[in-house]
């Protein structure tokens, strides 16, 4: 069987100078979840901006390697026509279109379905994310920052993705609204079958949906493996799940105060 | 002179000028288009009525063809104008500074300028009358008949575009796209699409205006300069808000015709600009432009 | 070659030139400009003139719209401020020395009275709003004839110091090129110090920026002032040189014009003012270049095209730029001189 | 212009030059813009030192007096018809070839005012553009109407290229003028000014300046131009009158293909290079070096000269100036004299 | 004592209530964390202590003055200090730069004195460039980042830019809006390091929003929670954790469990 989403030994250079990827490669299996974790600036974003296709809009390009989305190559597709072919990407930071109400950015995502048979169905995603329904009317730009994610998510959902890119949604959320929208992303998955590439810092939430992990470092994969793996792994769980030395324990931020560590993966 | 012809009078100038308003209203919704679907005004906008009216008069007079032909040739012709700006202009500017896309707009405008200069030259032409001229004669008022349907057509059009963007899916996706293109692209909206589809409006309308002027006045390469005056139409109005383009005419068209009864011709773009001035400072989106959102 | 720079202080990291190769530059280029009228020929020297008061208003604007952040739509404006200043004060019999400090205050009081709105209005509304300035400043020129001589102008007689009439354009040159230095020197050095740091941070955030400490009144205000200041100065030294001060000569279009030097030359940039101020003066002679060789190959009927074909130009030449070269000359020098480390100056 | 005054030279050539020297001619274009235009002609004066220079605007004019003044060399003339230009005392060196504006508009009211029959005089209306080509002459009109006794029932100010004026109109249709003065303006909106009149039941009558009557702006106010008034400093081109320059005239510009017959800017092109031939003829002959103040006694020293036929009576020009004018008519599709030459003050 | 005192702050937009009366004591020395869910008020808290939002009620105490009718520019001058919830760093300006705009308020050079550069201005650059060095960039180790712009930065580092900038303006309270959001467990180390030092070695108080439970719970002394512009509960950590109506509203079950210390 294909996978939804391959990634090889993909390349990406900003500005023809500043060298991002180097040589990535990962897989998303069809209706799996994939997590994809990182320091700030292993160019987890910039992965995903090159699946989507958005790469170029920000002075970006693939130097080399390739993207197969379903067994074809789409590397050189435009971004819309990579969104109607079902690969949607929840941008970092929600982007929500802030001038446009609830309902117009869901109408705004349904271009997506341009070209296919299928009608948007808004209903779904007030289905699932009810407290949409209630500010239909409202300007997007005045939600709350949970809010906004719902919608971000939501409006990825009117376009009937097939892979999901997800980039960070737990970014700035209460607990509770993480452990809702981790719940309902989960949900989303294992009821409609869509496969879900997931960028995350929140590692523990994470490996909590995700049944395989890729760790990034400076633009390439420095570990992999199915979370459950994962979690046991020592380094993770020093750099990522923050236990303590020699224990099992989360530790404290107070403890780790005065000495200092680095972590480098030799790769 | 007794009072209630004092009050005729300014009866008169007042409903004339309401009525002019829907000139100004034309060529500012013109601009609001444009900053609608891309967030720039476009100072070439005076230049495109320019090389609307004269296709118009290429078609209309110089070939000879019936009004609507020409007409339809002409707004054929300007689309693909705004396409073609768009594409080499605009497109490859994405991203910069408002500021630059701005004085692009502004060199743009004085490419069309020198090249309607060297293919219609400089001299004076005109065009014939398209609006019925006959007026209407409110007991001693006057109205002139070109003014009057100037304004109808201000109106039609507004209404039109109104809707278009309000529940047109394409209207919402030019929004979105205008909002934030990157992710908008991301959601399947092809954005080079929405910004070819602004700037084709932005000459459609453009040529309307420039047309309705050019009737009114005379077809030289300078007809452009006639925009610049509108800009305070625009702001007051709010740069975004089409409706707020014939509120806003109205109130300037009123406030133009008032200061030459009572002024003078000198003041007449003046006092507009200051009244509209004073207004902003109350409210600094104009009347109906939507405030930035600005939270830190 | 230079590998590195290597500083034994923190102040002289901070200094503007500081290798003896970029001082020794800096020598050549005040001699050249010292001997440039005698060896130049009096046409050159007259564009030289031209281009210092360009300078000084590009630099200006390039404060208040590169800088600041704030559009300026009507800074021909502020230069008639300056230039019927002088017009005014040598009719009272002040000297030029005098004279054109006032006329940059005066210039700086209405950029003052101009610039209130911007502290409510913002981006392009602010922009449009200073079209407004621009109309209502030429309305003045026109109207108020007792000071301005309305529509027909006024005349300004020539400067002159301790009886020597700064009469012609060779006299004048000595007037314009050392102001011109010196003014774009100041304008340098502000963006070395909290005055500048101040301007930079409204036009990227003002908000952020208040809340920082930076007081956005007096800021913003400060940056019209300092900005018409230069325009006025400028004013007046057109004044100086054209002798003549009517309303049409500080219209709108040569507000645009100065725009597109700073556009063309680098948004916030002292050096893309110097770049743009000087490509934007020699256009118009390049073009005449240009017909002069098309009349030679046999196109009799070029002039005619000459005034349709520099607005062409003029127009392709700002598209042109702005989309191969968004962030103007200044970049593409740096980026020249980054083939050529040796290069002695800073930026 | 550039062609009537470049014809002017190559025909002049043609016949040998002046007193034997061949003429040099050099035009550039400064599309009107006043820096570009002294820039100009610094740049002709420091080349090739020419003992005359045709500029453009007023703003030029003005600009380029003082150093006009100190060169001392070079005799400059312009379209341009501002009265205080027209100064022997201010500008020494400076001429036009034609009346001034002032000058025009007095050859208008005197028009007006011969065409009252009666003792009511008619009453006047002036509408002008707020530049100063179009506030030039409106304070002497003023004065000069009082004189005559003509009443000025209302002023209007506009800008240049005004689209919308039907407020204006409302207020001449309340003042109730027989005569509509329109100064400062080519064409736009006196078309636009006339339609409206008509559309509001007004039969006053238009009246225009020298840049209004040329034939190509006339043919453009189509059915608004009929019965339009305006004074006009030459024949023209087509004038039914046979005269020796404008035969001319007609021959040598109908060299060039489709050109029936030639522009008022050709004409005054033309003219200023008589005017120039007369000069430097005048100084060559009196054996007196090309000199600012040579060439100045030489342009004053010309009256009673015949221009073969431009002007319809013999002409001075010590005032700088050439004081001639006569009322034309727009008649149909073409234009023709409603009045005698009127020479002024 | 009280270094910061609010009392019946009230801050309305159209309807959206987003502080409703509230009362909040920032303890001087400590560190206060402001906590609650997304659109309770927390970053509007803080545009109102730092003067850009105007509360329709309610007054402000800083440092034993009212502050309530003093612009912002003028607060920071006081001693305000805060960094932003979406990172707002000049783009135009170098990381140096950014960082010694935090000195505005202590430099006096007027717009004339700068434009010559002598004297004075000069004088007073050279000091607070070596200020700058010694206290923030050494502190924060972000020497190698100093003549870079800011867009070249990570994330990251742009926060930790953030913060030096607001350290160099010499706060006597400093306002952290999410400092942590975005970051993986190892930088979030790195961040609350410099917190815990800016706290216990400059004696600078430090008011914080952040959605990170770990961290707020590790090293707040003192924590107030909002919703819907309410103040709900206010306390230890460790007394708000076991709140029933900060676990409802907020925490949720399983964050309040986890890693009972
Ligand atoms: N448009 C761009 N132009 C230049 N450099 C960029 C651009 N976008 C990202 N970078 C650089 O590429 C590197 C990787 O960025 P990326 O956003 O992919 O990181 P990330 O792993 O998503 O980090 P974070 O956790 O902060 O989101 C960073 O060093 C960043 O500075
Ligand atoms: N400038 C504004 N205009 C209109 N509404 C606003 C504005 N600023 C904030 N709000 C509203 O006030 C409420 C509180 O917002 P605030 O940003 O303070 O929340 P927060 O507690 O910081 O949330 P988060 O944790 O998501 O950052 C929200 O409902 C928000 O939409
Ligand atoms: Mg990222
Ligand atoms: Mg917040």
């Amino acid at each position: 069987m294909t996978a939804a989403l391959s990634v090889e030994n993909l390349e990406v250079v900003y500005h023809h100078t500043i060298q991002v990827l180097r040589g990535l490669s990962l897989e998303v299996p069809e209706r799996g979840i994939v997590a994809l974790l990182g320091a700030n600036g292993a160019g987890k974003t910039t992965t995903l901006k090159a699946v989507s296709g958005l790469l170029p809009l920000e002075n970006g390009a693939i130097g080399g390697g390739g993207i197969r989305f379903r067994g074809e190559r789409i590397d050189h597709v435009a971004p819309h026509r990579l969104a109607r072919r079902g690969i949607v990407h929840v941008r970092e930071g929600r982007r929500v279109f802030e001038d446009l109400t609830v309902q117009e950015n869901l109408v705004a995502a349904a271009n997506a379905l341009a070209g296919r048979a299928a009608q948007p169905d808004f209903a779904l995603v007030y289905g699932y994310f009810p407290r949409l329904a209630e500010r239909r009317r409202q300007l997007a730009g005045y939600l709350s920052g949970g809010e906004q994610q719902m919608l971000a998510i939501g409006r990825a959902l009117v376009a009937e993705p097939a892979l999901m890119l997800l980039d960070e949604p737990s970014l700035g959320l209460a607990p509770l609204v993480v452990e809702e929208i981790f719940g309902i992303i989960a949900r989303i998955n294992a009821e409609r079958g869509v496969a879900m590439l997931l960028v995350e810092q929140n590692a523990m939430a994470a490996f909590g949906i995700a049944a395989y992990g890729y760790i990034m470092e400076s633009g390439r994969v420095v570990i992999d493996g199915p979370t459950a793996r994962l979690v046991n792994d020592p380094d993770v769980q020093r750099f990522y799940l923050g236990y303590g030395e020699q224990t099992t324990e989360v530790a404290s931020f107070r403890d780790v105060k005065h000495y200092k560590r680095r972590k480098r993966w030799l790769s | 002179m007794s009072g209630a012809i004092d009050w005729l009078l300014l009866a008169e100038f007042s409903l004339v000028g309401l009525l002019s308003g829907g000139v100004l209203a034309l060529i500012a919704l013109g601009f609001v288009l444009v900053y609608k679907g891309t967030r720039v005004i476009n100072f070439a906008l005076g230049e495109f009525m320019m090389v609307g009216a004269y296709l118009f008069w290429t078609a209309n007079v110089f070939l000879a063809l019936p009004w609507w032909a020409a007409l339809a040739l002409t707004l054929a012709g300007v689309a693909a104008l705004g396409a073609l700006v768009e594409r080499f202009v605009l497109r490859p500017l994405a991203g910069q500074p408002v500021i630059s896309i701005v004085m692009a707009t502004i060199g743009l405008g004085a490419v069309l300028h020198g090249l309607a200069e060297a293919v219609w030259g400089g001299a004076n032409l005109s065009l014939p009358e398209l609006l019925p001229r006959k007026p209407l004669l409110l007991g001693e008022i006057l109205l002139p008949g070109q003014v009057l349907w100037s304004f109808a057509l201000a109106v039609a059009l507004i209404a039109a575009f109104t809707a278009y963007f309000r529940w047109s899916k394409d209207g919402v996706s030019m929004r979105a796209a205008a909002s934030d293109p990157v992710t908008a692209y991301a959601m399947g909206i092809d954005v080079r699409r929405t910004q070819r589809l602004t700037w084709m409006f932005a000459g459609v309308t453009g040529a309307v205006a420039g047309i309705i002027v050019a009737s009114m006045t005379s077809l030289s390469p300078s007809l452009g300069t006639v925009a610049l005056g509108v800009l305070a139409v625009v702001i007051l109005g709010g740069l975004d808000s089409i409706a707020g383009a014939i509120v806003a005419g109205l109130i300037v068209g009123l406030l133009e015709s008032l200061t030459v009864a009572f002024v003078g011709g000198q003041a007449r773009d003046l006092v507009p600009y200051l009244v509209v001035l004073v207004i902003l400072m109350v409210r600094p989106y104009g009347l109906f432009g939507t405030r930035d959102i600005e939270r830190l | 070659m230079r590998i590195g720079d290597f500083h034994a202080s923190y102040r002289h990291d901070e200094a503007l030139f500081d290798t003896r190769a970029q001082r020794v530059w800096l020598g050549l280029l005040l001699a050249a400009l010292a001997a440039f009228p005698f060896v130049g020929g009096s046409y050159l020297t007259y564009l030289a003139c031209l281009l210092g008061i360009h300078l000084i208003a590009a630099a200006g604007l390039n404060v208040m719209t590169g800088y600041t952040g704030l559009i300026s739509l009507g800074h021909a404006a502020f230069m008639g401020v300056g230039c019927y200043a002088v017009a005014v004060a040598e009719r009272a019999g002040i000297p030029f020395f005098l004279a054109l400090p006032l006329a940059g205050a005066a210039s700086a009081a209405i950029g003052l009275v101009v610039g209130i709105p911007s502290l409510r209005i913002k981006g392009l509304y602010f922009a449009v709003a200073t079209l407004a300035a621009q109309f209502v400043l030429g309305f003045v020129f026109r109207e108020w004839e007792s000071v301005t001589g309305g529509v027909r102008g006024a005349n300004v007689p020539a400067a002159s110091l301790f009886g020597f009439e700064l009469a012609g354009d060779r006299r004048v040159y000595f007037l314009i090129a050392p102001l011109a230095v010196l003014m774009l020197l100041g304008a340098r050095n502000l963006f070395r110090t909290r005055v500048g740091r101040a301007f930079i941070a409204i036009r990227d955030r003002d908000i952020s920026a208040e809340v920082l400490g930076i007081s956005l009144f007096r800021y913003k205000l400060a940056a019209f002032a300092i900005g018409s200041f230069y325009a006025g100065v400028a004013g007046g030294l057109w004044g100086y040189f054209f002798r003549v001060a009517t309303p049409e000569l500080f219209g709108l279009p040569l507000s645009v014009f100065y725009l597109a030097a700073i556009i063309v030359g680098g948004l916030g940039s002292i050096l893309g003012t110097i770049l743009g101020a000087t490509f934007m003066t020699l256009i118009p002679e390049f073009l005449r270049a240009l017909v002069g060789w098309a009349e030679a190959f046999g196109l009799e009927q070029a002039g005619v095209y000459l005034a349709p074909l520099r607005q062409v130009v003029f127009g392709l030449l700002i598209v042109g730029f702005l989309v191969f070269e968004p962030h103007g000359l200044a970049e593409m020098w740096r980026r020249t001189r980054r083939f050529f480390h040796l290069w002695p100056f800073r930026t | 212009l550039h062609a009537g005054l470049g014809d002017w030279v190559e025909w002049k050539n043609g016949q040998g030059g002046i007193a034997g020297r061949k003429l040099r001619y050099v035009a550039e274009d400064s599309s009107y813009k006043v820096d570009q235009s002294v820039a100009i002609f610094k740049k002709i004066v420091a080349q090739y030192k020419p003992p005359l220079f045709y500029g453009d605007s007023t703003g030029w004019a003005k600009a380029i007096a003082p150093e006009l003044s100190q060169l001392g060399s070079v005799l400059a003339t312009g379209p341009s018809f501002a009265s205080d230009l027209a100064d022997p005392a201010k500008a020494p060196y400076y001429f036009m070839p034609g009346p001034t504006y002032s000058g025009q508009i007095e050859v208008l009211l005197e028009y007006v005012s011969r065409s009252a029959a009666g003792a009511a005089k008619p009453a006047v209306a002036f509408v002008y553009s707020d530049t100063e080509f179009g506030r030039d002459p409106i304070a002497s009109g003023k004065a000069k109407a009082a004189k005559l006794g003509i009443p000025v029932v209302l002023e209007v100010v506009t800008k240049p290229g005004a689209v919308d004026v039907s407020a204006e109109v409302i207020k001449l249709r309340r003042a109730k003028p027989d005569f509509v003065i329109f100064h400062g303006y080519v064409l736009a909106p006196i078309p636009e000014f006339m339609r409206q009149m008509r559309d509001a039941g007004m039969n006053a009558r238009g009246m225009g300046t020298i840049y209004t009557m040329d034939k190509t702006t006339i043919d453009q106010m189509g059915a608004a131009g009929a019965g339009f008034l305006g004074v006009m400093p030459y024949r023209y081109s087509f004038d039914t009158e046979k005269t020796p320059t404008m035969a001319l005239i007609r021959e040598v510009g109908s060299r060039k293909p489709n050109n029936p017959w030639q522009t008022t800017f050709y004409t005054q092109g033309w003219l200023v290079g008589m005017i120039f031939e007369q000069v430097l003829g005048r100084t060559l002959g009196a054996k007196k070096e090309l000199t600012g103040p040579n060439m100045k006694a030489a342009l004053e020293s010309i009256g009673k000269w015949d221009t073969g036929g431009i002007f319809g009576v013999p002409i001075a020009l010590k005032t700088h100036s050439i004081p001639v004018g006569r009322v034309y008519l727009v008649k149909g599709s073409t234009i023709v004299p409603n009045s005698d030459w009127i020479t002024i003050g | 004592m009280h270094i910061l005192e609010a009392e019946g702050l009230t801050l309305r937009f159209g309807g959206i209530r987003a502080l409703a009366d509230v009362a909040v004591a920032v303890p001087k020395g400590g560190i206060t964390a402001i906590i609650g869910p997304n659109g309770a008020g927390k970053t509007s808290l803080f545009n109102a202590i730092s003067g850009f939002y105007r509360p329709e009620r309610g007054t402000l105490r800083f440092d034993g003055a009212d502050i309530t009718r003093v612009p912002a520019h003028a607060r920071a001058a006081l001693g305000l200090a805060r960094t932003f919830q979406n990172v707002s760093l000049f783009r135009g300006m170098t990381v140096l730069d950014n960082i010694k705009l935090g000195g505005h308020n202590r430099l006096r050079a007027g717009a004339l004195g700068a434009l010559w550069y002598l004297g004075r201005a000069a004088a007073e650059e050279a000091r607070l460039r070596a200020e700058i060095e010694r206290e923030v960039i050494d502190f924060l180790e972000i020497d190698h980042i100093r003549d870079l712009p800011i867009d070249a930065l990570a994330y990251g580092l742009q926060k930790r830019v953030e913060l030096a900038r607001a350290l160099a303006m010499q706060p006597k309270v400093l306002m952290l809006d999410e400092p942590v959001a975005g970051m993986n467990r190892e930088e979030t180390e790195d961040m609350a390091r410099f917190i815990l030092d800016v706290q216990e070695e400059r004696g600078i108080t430090v008011m914080l929003v952040e959605h990170d439970m770990g961290l707020v719970m590790d090293i707040s002394s003192h924590v107030v929670v909002l919703n819907f512009g309410q103040v709900i509960a206010s306390g230890t950590p460790a007394e708000v954790r076991r709140n029933p109506a900060v676990i409802a509203a907020y925490l949720g079950e399983r964050a309040a469990r986890r890693r009972v210390a």
